[in-house]
């Protein structure tokens, strides 16, 4: 961590970058949140680079272009997927950013280890990017508890896509292989079961939804200025959640926008406060995607036309395919 | 769902047709007088990529219980492209109902030129029969729009 | 005895076939083998039908002179297919006289070695409906 | 809020006999925004139209909803009333409720039901509507002409005249069509190749057309007034600057084995060939698939004998890219095959032969010179039978459902002419109606008759027979007499169905035009524009649009011309308003919108924003209206929904999903 700062520092002190885009230590020792730092001494006394950095940064770039000067932003392999896809979308601008393309060794989730019983977390070890821990100490006031790295990782990282960063300026650290899982095999799962499972299954799980749009606002596909959900153009504006309809349609509809364009970077599954796996939705499609229109990556580049404004002419007929159980 | 009900139950039904081909293939089986149930009820769009999933979700989320999208056939597009991506969007978007339990069968899409009279007609036959039989929507609807 | 208006219908329904769409051409009676030795014409069987004067075909001499054939059903242009119309005349004259027909799963028990094929094929063709 | 009229028609019957037009008032009457609903026998007439005008005055309308045919129909007539009314004319909107619901419900009550709900729809939105303007895009003073045929041909002449620059695309080497293939032309009798040669030379000769013979559309884009076409010239084989036409190469030519298009493959024409001695332009083209020097690199030998110099083997396929105002199809004809017609032989004897093939054997020209003899033996006919309504008429799945239309009549024209030329002949003609409508069309009929004696039968002709003998036995029918008729002919003559040439499909998806389940071109209206297609700038001209013979072609060619010419001589067209507009403030410049583009109307520029307050430069879309086609593919790539379609947004489209489903 230490020489990530030393190297942002230095960038801010030769005028390379006008700031620095990263992560913040929280309240608590597992919640750093997203920052711009404009000083040595911020940096040295606030900045966090461990384990509960999920926080994909790209979606910042969005405002980080437009302000004065460069912004040295940090991105993990997968955040990197993200700003190719913004690029694409002319939504950040390349020149405004400085990427240090930072290691990951997989990301954690407080939830997991809360749902192992741990309470009263008081601080965490070996959740730092130096060292090679298999397993975390928590200490809990309580007295202290031992989980493994791998059982409190994110969903995400058990199907990582890969250690290597598709876009940025230096590199630092390195990354460990986490991948143990089918990335689609959640939802062949859901896919095998029967109309009525399915329908109970989602109607289970959206129902929890708050309409916090939380995973809105993280996602960084969903970079519209103005939500159709807030607009007044599709009489769509949000309204209570009176009815279990209401998410459907938003959740399929949000997956619908992000289709072709979601890189499965899973923050809306990481920020849900509700638990809800949305990102059965987004890989559904990309799973119907690679199926049916041949693999695609969003954001292995920064140029190539997404599937949903390409076809070929003998692209499979709606329903046909729908018919597979 | 109840079975019994399905006795009375007369499906809602929106078909969006694009104007060129399906809309005519509508007009023309009026023409030739060929008859399908009164239960559907056309919506006319430029262009078959002009129905965005949202159409079909809030149609739904009112209370209908099947929705179909007619456009000319693939090659045939006065726009010439637009039905490749209509049909993708449809493609993907059928394939998440059926993924979130939607019974399949309530959404179709059908090219029908603007010479296939007796294609629209025994199409919209056969999407009523098949959404009769599935019987009413309850799945997408949402309950505060039923009257 | 039924009235000649039900007669009318039945051969339609038996046979499927639509006599309003006879352009009068008369191609059946040019294909029909035993033209000669029927006394209603191919042709003129669709004008019975239409006038629903079943009585006559079902007495005249054609409706056992037709020999199923079918080259009428082959070549009529317009799907009239005066063949099955006298095809369901006989069937008529079948069924009023109270014999029964067979049901296809009696066939199996029937069936001869010796029984040439094509009376098989032309009996199913002549009794199936 | 709106303040929309209501207008039900009663289409005489048409509509009120299913739908209860009151009640479709009175109920109209309860939607929001209505402040007037009545209901006329005919709104789409003068007066129907007036009542509207004088509800927009009085009532102070913004919206008209019109209950009627479908807006394919009159959705521009009630626009342009309206219009006249002071009222833009994209407030109104029309709620089909006769092709959509009277003509296929039977229900009273049902249909009622849904024509209520069917205007309902319509004035949901039309309370959204909006008043667009038509934009101007500029006409380019050139037509093209598909098809070097008589319809090809007479229109050519015709916009020429008026002044206007025409390029005829023809696919084989020469103008002239099926008509060239004629010997003679009923109802006169003269020679079709006397009066149709002059009219090939004129239009060669005129300096306002241009003609690409050898040569086939290749792609089509744009729209009326402004159509880019790539034509492919394949390659002749002979430089046209260089060749005079001499013929030298066709004598010398040591390939002659391949058929003879003109002469429908009755007879061989070398490699190196004009298709008929008057041929326009009178350069030959190289067969490549029959010379041997392109088989097989030696021969060479046309190159050889031409003083000329014009054989050159090295030419290519070449594209012309050229941009035309207006475009009229006239692809014409071709006789149908007749595999599925065993019963007649044809395949079996070469003494079965269509009416087309007789032209050609009738022909001087033709491949026996003209004498009237069997294909299989040479030997003159002394009995022959001609079979009518060989393919058309039949609502099975082997022909074609229409009536062909000529015939009969050349079919009393070939009867006339073989009786005059050789009275020793006996003809027969086995026909299911006689159909002579025309001016003196039936007296023609009635002369092969009377003054000719050929023998009518009306019956059909059930099978014919080829005899160990070479004869042909004919077996028929006289509906008349009630016999069956057994007669042995020496040449059968089939009156084979015309279709449509089968280069029009191609050509009708190029143009987007539409085209029935027959693959004739559709007409934008079967009584009233029935030489336009309803694809704007596209006319029709001939056969390609149904069966005609050559006076009704040539009156049409006149009028598809016109068309053309009304267009031409505009400056400047109308645009449909209905285009794309993209929100400055909702969109994200993302590029979705511009890759999904079929015209490329969609540009990015950067902009100054105020976006409630916050001032910033920003990348938006902008969409040019003269290119925009208005097919909204882009409104759904959109995910902010800046981008929506004008005439058909979001707003309005929801409007009607809501209406129906309430």
């Amino acid at each position: 961590m230490q020489e990530i700062i030393n190297r942002a520092k230095e960038l801010l002190a030769d005028g390379t970058v006008a700031r620095v885009l990263g992560w913040r230590i929280g309240d608590l020792p597992y919640n750093p949140e997203p920052s711009y730092f404009e000083t040595a001494e911020d940096l040295e006394k606030n900045f966090v680079y461990d384990g509960f950095c999920g926080a994909n940064l790209s979606k910042y770039m969005i405002e980080g272009s437009k302000l004065e000067g460069k912004t040295l932003v940090f991105l993990k392999p997968c955040d990197t997927y993200s700003f190719n896809q913004l690029i694409k979308e002319n939504r950040v601008d390349r020149e405004k950013a400085y990427i240090i393309g930072v290691g990951c060794k997989g990301k954690l989730d407080v939830e997991k280890i809360k749902a192992q019983g741990i309470k009263g977390i008081l601080s965490i070890s070996g959740a730092e990017i130096e060292g090679d821990a298999e397993t975390l100490t928590v200490n809990t006031l309580y007295g202290d508890k031992t989980v493994a790295y791998k059982d409190a990782m994110l969903e995400r990282c058990h199907v990582c896509k890969g250690k290597e960063h598709m876009i940025f300026d230096e590199e630092i650290g390195e990354s460990k292989d986490t991948k143990d899982a089918d990335r689609f095999a959640e939802v062949e799962k859901i896919e095998a079961m029967k109309p009525e499972e399915k329908f109970a299954y989602f109607q289970k799980e959206l129902s929890k939804c708050i309409r916090c749009n939380a995973c809105r606002n993280v996602c960084p596909a969903c970079s519209c200025r103005k939500c159709v959900f807030d607009s007044t153009k599709f009489d769509s504006a949000q309204k209570a959640n009176a009815d279990s309809f209401e998410e459907k349609m938003f959740h399929i509809i949000r997956a619908f926008h992000v289709a072709g364009r979601c890189t499965d970077c899973g923050e809306c599954s990481r920020v849900c406060p509700q638990g809800i796996p949305l990102h059965l939705f987004n890989r559904k499609f990309i799973k119907d995607i690679d199926e049916f229109y041949g693999d695609y990556q969003a954001g292995a580049d920064a140029e190539s036309k997404g599937p949903l404004t390409s076809f070929t002419f003998g692209d499979v007929e709606p329903g046909v395919t729908g018919g597979r159980r | 769902m109840s079975i019994t009900a399905n006795e009375e139950f007369r499906p809602k039904i929106v078909a969006f047709c694009c104007n060129w081909c399906s809309y005519a293939g509508a007009d023309l089986a009026g023409s030739s007088r060929l008859t399908y149930p009164a239960d559907v009820k056309i919506i006319r769009v430029p262009c078959s990529c002009r129905v965005n999933p949202m159409f079909i979700l809030r149609a739904f989320e009112k209370g209908a219980d099947g929705v179909i999208m007619c456009g000319c056939h693939p090659g045939d597009c006065h726009y010439s492209t637009g039905n490749y991506y209509a049909r993708r969007r449809m493609a993907l978007l059928f394939s998440m109902l059926d993924y979130i339990g939607v019974e399949h069968g309530r959404t179709r899409v059908e090219w029908v030129s603007a010479a296939e009279g007796v294609k629209f007609s025994q199409t919209m036959n056969e999407f009523v029969a098949k959404i009769t039989s599935l019987g009413k929507n309850v799945r997408l609807e949402d309950l505060r729009c039923r009257k | 005895m039924k009235s000649e208006k039900k007669q009318a219908e039945m051969i339609r329904e038996i046979s499927g076939v639509n006599p309003y769409k006879c352009m009068k051409c008369g191609k059946c009676s040019a294909s029909c083998p035993s033209f000669n030795e029927m006394d209603i014409k191919p042709h003129q069987f669709v004008s019975y039908v239409l006038h629903e004067d079943i009585e006559s075909l079902v007495k005249s001499e054609s409706l056992w002179k037709c020999l199923s054939c079918f080259a009428c059903v082959e070549r009529c242009p317009r799907d009239v297919k005066p063949g099955k119309l006298i095809d369901a005349a006989r069937q008529l004259v079948v069924r009023q006289r109270g014999e029964t027909y067979l049901s296809p799963d009696e066939v199996p028990e029937l069936l001869d070695p010796e029984l040439p094929q094509q009376l098989l094929v032309s009996a199913f063709r002549r009794y199936r409906r | 809020m709106q303040r929309i009229g209501v207008f039900v028609c009663h289409c005489g019957s048409n509509i009120a006999a299913t739908v209860d037009v009151k009640k479709v008032v009175e109920m109209a009457r309860l939607e929001p925004g209505v402040v007037h609903a009545e209901d006329y026998q005919y709104m789409c007439s003068e007066v129907g139209q007036a009542k509207i005008a004088a509800a927009i005055h009085e009532k102070h309308l913004t919206g008209v909803v019109v209950c009627s045919c479908s807006p394919r129909m009159h959705e521009a007539t009630f626009r342009k009333a309206a219009e006249k009314a002071g009222l833009n004319p994209y407030m109104v909107e029309i709620a089909n409720i006769r092709e959509h619901c009277s003509w296929i419900h039977k229900n009273i009550e049902e249909a009622t039901e849904k024509a209520v709900i069917l205007a309902r729809a319509a004035i949901a939105k039309v309370n959204l509507n909006a008043p667009l303007k038509a934009g101007e895009s500029r006409v380019t003073k050139r037509a093209l002409v598909i098809g070097g045929g008589i319809a090809g041909i007479q229109t050519a002449l015709d916009i020429a005249d008026a002044g206007y620059e025409v390029d005829i695309v023809e696919k084989t080497p020469s103008i002239g069509g099926r008509m060239s293939q004629l010997d003679k032309t009923f109802p006169t009798l003269d020679c079709s190749a006397c009066i149709l040669t002059p009219k090939m030379v004129e239009a060669s000769a005129h300096e306002k057309i241009n003609i690409y013979t050898y040569s086939e559309v290749e792609k089509v884009t744009g729209f009326v007034g402004d159509f880019t076409v790539d034509i492919r010239k394949k390659a002749r084989s002979v430089d046209m600057t260089k060749c005079t036409g001499c013929g030298v190469c066709q004598e010398k030519c040591p390939s002659k084995k391949a058929p003879s298009e003109f002469n429908r493959g009755l007879n061989n024409r070398s490699a190196i060939y004009t298709p008929f001695a008057q041929a326009i332009p009178n350069v030959p083209v190289i067969d490549r698939e029959h010379c041997i020097k392109f088989k097989t690199g030696k021969c060479g030998l046309c190159e050889k004998v031409c003083q000329a110099g014009a054989i050159d083997y090295t030419q290519k396929d070449e594209i012309i890219t050229e941009k035309y105002g207006a475009i009229v199809v006239a692809t014409g004809f071709d006789t149908i095959k007749l595999d599925k017609y065993d019963e007649y032989a044809y395949s079996q004897s070469k003494d079965v032969i269509t009416s087309l093939e007789l032209e050609r054997i009738m022909n001087a020209a033709g491949p026996t010179k003209g004498h009237l003899e069997r294909l299989s033996d040479g030997k003159p006919p002394k009995n022959m039978v001609f079979i009518q309504c060989v393919g058309s008429r039949c609502s099975d799945n082997r022909g074609k459902s229409y009536c062909s239309k000529i015939c009969c009549m050349y079919t009393a024209k070939h009867a006339m002419l073989i009786r005059d030329k050789y009275p020793d002949v006996n003809v027969t003609v086995f026909y299911i109606d006689v159909r002579t409508p025309g001016k003196n069309f039936d007296e023609f009929y009635r002369r092969a008759v009377e003054d000719y004696g050929v023998n009518y039968i009306k019956g059909q002709v059930g099978k014919v027979a080829p005899q160990p003998n070479g004869q042909l036995l004919v077996q028929g029918v006289d509906l008349i007499d009630n016999k069956q008729i057994l007669m042995e002919a020496d040449m059968v003559v089939l009156a084979t169905a015309i279709e449509p040439d089968p280069s029009v499909r191609k050509i009708a998806t190029m143009l987007t035009a539409s085209i029935d389940t027959n693959n004739f071109l559709t007409e934008a209206h079967a009584k009233l524009r029935p030489v336009e297609s309803p694809t704007a700038g596209v006319f029709l001209s001939g056969v390609c649009q149904g069966p005609k013979d050559i006076p009704e072609t040539v009156a049409q060619a006149g009028a598809a011309a016109v068309k053309a010419i009304g267009l031409l001589a505009k400056d400047k067209l109308m645009t449909n308003p209905c285009t794309a507009k993209s929100d400055e403030l909702l969109c994200n410049g993302c590029s979705q919108c511009a890759n999904v583009c079929p015209y490329g109307a969609i540009s990015y520029e950067t902009k100054l924003i105020n976006d409630h307050g916050i001032r910033e430069e920003r990348r938006v879309a902008v969409v040019n209206n003269a290119l925009c086609q208005g097919c909204g593919a882009c409104t759904v790539t959109c995910p902010s929904g800046a981008m929506d379609l004008q005439g058909f947004s979001n707003r309005q489209i929801l409007a009607e999903v809501d209406a129906i489903c309430r």
